[in-house]
């Protein structure tokens, strides 16, 4: 585990990552209009990712990202949150107001009643909440298996197979 | 009462999960009971919503008609990420408990002095 | 603008916190430590002029994203702040505030400390949520929030394998509490499409189901509340934290048996006098929580008669004292008579005076363990020691802390001029009016938890000096300081117990009786009753 | 160890019967009684959040806080998990 598979698997793994984080990002970006969002795509692209811990092991991975900085990206999608949320209350009334519904500008269109028309420009902060927990959770998820990983990977030789007692 | 079989489901769900809970010695066995319990709970707040015929609450391309109840799946969305935050910070208690007290028996471990 | 979000604020203020703390601790120690206290203070702010407003001009409801007229449906989450919350919100806050200049001192040599106080404002966070909330789904997501963050601190101490097994049952047994609460908010959601505690409360039938809701709430609050036959994880969990952290904890577990009275005196309240096979709702209550008191009182005091390490007879002392609690307010319960000619519900004069009795002990009861377990931390941190029979003397070498000691000890076993005492007197008056055997239980069992305390005091602080901790030195400036405030708080709250039942308790107790009397909860969201 | 075993039994029986019948006495599946809020939400999410997903709708707007609670939770577990998993002075 901590040394990683077979030059096959990190070959395929490794060219089929930029696909899943594509179709992640897209099920994001798209959280507004169809299924999806940023819980879901996030946690497709944090499976890519996984899939690549598990391919190339936890000791190469941990070479490439440290969890210090996952926790920090982490931090920096929740506080994008918030603040979408405080914008709110400065530019609405309340806290969680929408306040980019309406606009015209940005995600500010009004889809007609009843309209079946994707139009990507609606949603007023939808899509950036989207995007801000997009990238929360793809952070999140990812650190925590990272750190499990790499954990268990720094047990001794015999420390886990001996189970059964 | 025939139309309330998926309940019953969800019920056998929550059940299966409790057994392994309160009666098994395993802590991992314990962790996939509590998650079965959750799967339980979840597929019973979905069940709630749904109207027969119905189609999901998205506009985009949608056939028409009746479209099931938006909220529960909103509760369940946000409960499912609740449960995977409780199983990684559940599995790293496991984790460290194998790692101190070498095995996984709930009788065996915790039963020592400070 | 600022007045008006009071209640949004007092959430997003510590959240806002707790994301920035990682970036913070970039800077440096001291930089996060000094920004944590802030933010802290900050909070209190924030939920005192919360707190005062909501005692000056009545119930606060806050709709979160939009506007809301009364007559509409409701959709969005509010939040409602009655007197109880407002009671529940200041010990939310307080506790914190003290943990973390507490902490300055007492976790200066660990290592992880960025993630620690992280979690300790997460925790925060969670009950003042919790206790501000008026939408069920959202109070279910702040019970995770907090039990997540402080099981995770439970667990803080991972090298000790106790403490990390502590971590795990609080864990299991409180997501198992939680899913059981989230499967009684979706029975109710199946019947009357709604989530609000308002909108429930009025539209309540006391059907089948509804009994099955009541039922599965109560026992889950009550499992997270640490209340006999399932307090098993709660001396684990106490005696295996920081001590800073089992001071939070306490509100935690107090944040859940707020849980217990919003659900019976708000959700029920309608339906409390409801007769089922000739047994009314409130006297099946009663009954049923009167025996799981004095069961949670007699096992608590027996329990920490055995123990040897302190801080788990500290805990066990703190399974007793909720039992106190939930004792004073089951009494209540059976108090609760309709008046055949009016059709007014009332309580007897001895059933408000217990509720104000159980309201002041949580309080109370938060302040008096809090201290000693903040004692048991500062003795850990000078002798890293806990084993009561392997102390002594420690009196000559760390005075302010014998001190304080002693102030916890005469608070928890109700001794005057403590505040313990003046809340205990209330129960005892109250309860003896109502059923003198629950009274002369009641007083047995305080007079066998101050022979505990006594023996542990003569232990640890009294007799020779030890040549073990001959070096003890006194414990660093900011853990006494967190002590003296708490020990000041005692002692005031001793002297003028008619000033605090007064301006706090009452309108606590008011808001607990509100469903029977006026139903001003379902007016402040609804517009009628 | 017997006795608790029974316990256990007990507990697990009572609790069986009682969610068999919360299964039974729920409404029939597939016809929930007069959603009034969930009806105002999927006729109202294109004109008042200017959202095609009525899911996302709730998620983010009419319970918007939830979410922010659910991301928190989130933030708690990954906050956690590094805590326990981290490097211990020696």
């Amino acid at each position: 585990m901590s040394m990683g598979m077979s030059k096959i698997v990190k070959t395929v793994s490794s060219v089929v990552f930029p696909f899943i984080v594509i179709y992640g990002l897209y099920i994001i970006a798209h959280g507004h209009l169809t299924p999806g969002g940023g819980f879901q795509g996030g946690a497709v692209v944090a499976s890519g990712c996984a899939m690549l811990l598990v391919a190339h092991g936890s000791i190469w991975t941990i070479g490439k990202i440290r969890e210090k900085q996952l926790s920090i990206l982490e931090s920096t999608g929740a506080v994008a949150f918030i603040l979408l949320a405080l914008l709110g209350l400065v530019f609405g009334t309340v806290f969680f107001k929408n306040f980019l519904v309406g606009n015209k500008f940005l995600f500010g269109e009004i889809p007609g009643y009843l309209s079946r028309v994707a139009n990507f420009n609606t949603g007023g902060v939808l899509p950036l909440m989207n995007f801000a927990v997009g990238l929360k959770v793809i952070a999140g998820l990812f650190a925590i298996v990272l750190v499990m990983a790499y954990a268990t990977s720094t047990f001794k030789k015999g420390e886990m197979e001996d189970g059964k007692r | 009462m025939i139309y309330n079989i998926p309940y019953l489901a969800v019920a056998a769900l929550i059940l299966v999960g409790l057994y392994g809970v309160v009666f098994k010695r395993n802590l991992i066995k314990m962790v996939i009971g509590v998650t079965l319990i959750e799967s339980g709970v979840n597929l019973f707040l979905i069940t709630l919503g749904y109207r027969k015929g119905s189609t999901a609450p998205i506009y985009t391309s949608s056939p028409g008609g009746l479209m099931s109840l938006p909220v529960p799946q909103a509760l369940t969305l946000t409960s499912i990420v609740i449960g995977v935050a409780v199983l990684a910070l559940m599995l790293s208690f496991v984790v460290y408990i194998y790692r101190h007290y070498k095995t996984l028996d709930a009788r065996k471990i915790g039963g020592e002095d400070e | 603008m600022f007045f008006d979000n009071l209640p949004a604020l007092a959430v997003a203020v510590p959240l806002f916190g707790a994301f920035l703390t990682p970036l913070v601790s970039k800077i440096g120690d001291r930089a996060r430590n000094v920004f944590v206290i802030l933010v802290m203070g900050l909070t209190t702010t924030v939920v005192f002029l919360l707190v005062n407003d909501v005692f000056t001009n009545g119930i606060q409801t806050y709709v979160f994203g939009g506007s809301y007229q009364p007559g509409e449906t409701v959709i969005r989450i509010f939040f409602e702040v009655d007197g109880l919350s407002a009671f529940m919100a200041i010990i939310a806050v307080v506790l914190p505030l003290v943990a973390v200049i507490y902490s300055w001192g007492f976790m200066k040599k660990e290592t992880g400390l960025d993630k620690y106080y992280t979690l300790i404002l997460l925790m925060t966070t969670g009950m003042i949520g919790l206790v501000l909330t008026g939408d069920m789904f959202n109070f279910f997501v702040f019970l995770e929030i907090t039990s997540i963050s402080s099981a995770a601190l439970v667990a803080f101490w991972v090298n000790k394998g106790k403490a990390v097994d502590a971590g795990f049952k609080y864990i299991v047994i409180s997501s198992i509490g939680a899913l059981f609460v989230l499967f009684a908010i979706a029975l109710l959601y199946g019947q009357y499409d709604a989530l609000n505690m308002a909108v429930l409360a009025n539209s309540i039938q006391y059907t089948f189901l509804d009994k099955m809701a009541l039922v599965l709430l109560l026992v889950a609050l009550a499992m997270k509340a640490g209340i006999v036959p399932m307090h098993m994880w709660l001396p684990d969990a106490y005696g295996c934290a920081p001590s800073s952290v089992t001071l939070v904890l306490i509100g935690a577990t107090q944040a859940s048996l707020y849980g217990v009275f919003r659900v019976v005196f708000t959700l029920y309240g309608r339906e409390l006098t409801t007769a089922v096979n000739q047994v009314s709702l409130n006297v099946l209550l009663s009954v049923f929580i009167v025996a799981l008191a004095l069961a949670t009182i007699v096992v608590g005091v027996l329990m920490a008669l055995k123990q040897s390490n302190l801080k788990r007879m500290i805990a066990f002392a703190a399974v007793a004292e909720i039992g106190y609690m939930i004792l004073a307010v089951g009494a209540a319960l059976s108090t609760i008579t309709v008046d055949s000619n009016t059709g007014v519900t009332m309580l007897t004069e001895s059933g408000e005076m217990a509720l104000k009795g159980g309201l002041f002990h949580i309080i109370n009861d938060a302040l008096d363990i809090g201290l000693l377990f903040l004692v048991a931390g500062a003795i850990y941190y000078a002798t890293r020691e806990t084993s009561v029979n392997k102390l002594g003397g420690l009196a000559r070498n760390m005075k302010y802390t014998t001190v304080f000691f002693l102030i916890g000890l005469l608070a928890v076993s109700g001794m005057p001029p403590m505040n313990g005492f003046a809340s205990k007197l209330l129960i005892y008056e109250s309860t003896y009016q109502i059923n003198p055997i629950l009274a002369v239980i009641a007083i047995l069992c305080s007079i066998l938890l101050l022979a505990v305390f006594v023996k542990v005091f003569h232990s640890v602080f009294l007799g020779p000096k030890l040549s073990v901790f001959k070096d003890t030195k006194e414990v660093p400036k900011s853990m006494l300081l967190a002590m003296g405030i708490i020990a000041i708080v005692i002692v005031f709250f001793g002297i003028f117990p008619e000033l605090v039942v007064n301006n706090i308790v009452q309108p606590a107790a008011d808001a607990l009786t509100d469903m029977l009397k006026n139903g001003l909860y379902v007016k402040a969201v609804l517009g009628v009753i | 160890m017997l006795k608790r075993d029974f316990a256990a039994v007990i507990f697990f029986t009572v609790v069986a019967v009682f969610f068999v019948f919360a299964a039974l006495l729920t409404h029939p599946f597939g016809s929930p009684d007069n959603p009034v809020m969930d009806d105002y939400i999927i006729h109202n999410t294109q004109t008042e959040v200017g959202a095609n997903n009525g899911v996302t709708s709730v998620v983010f707007d009419y319970r918007g806080f939830d979410t922010l609670g659910e991301a928190t939770v989130l933030f708690t577990a990954v906050a956690g998990v590094i805590l326990v998993f981290r490097r211990l002075k020696k």
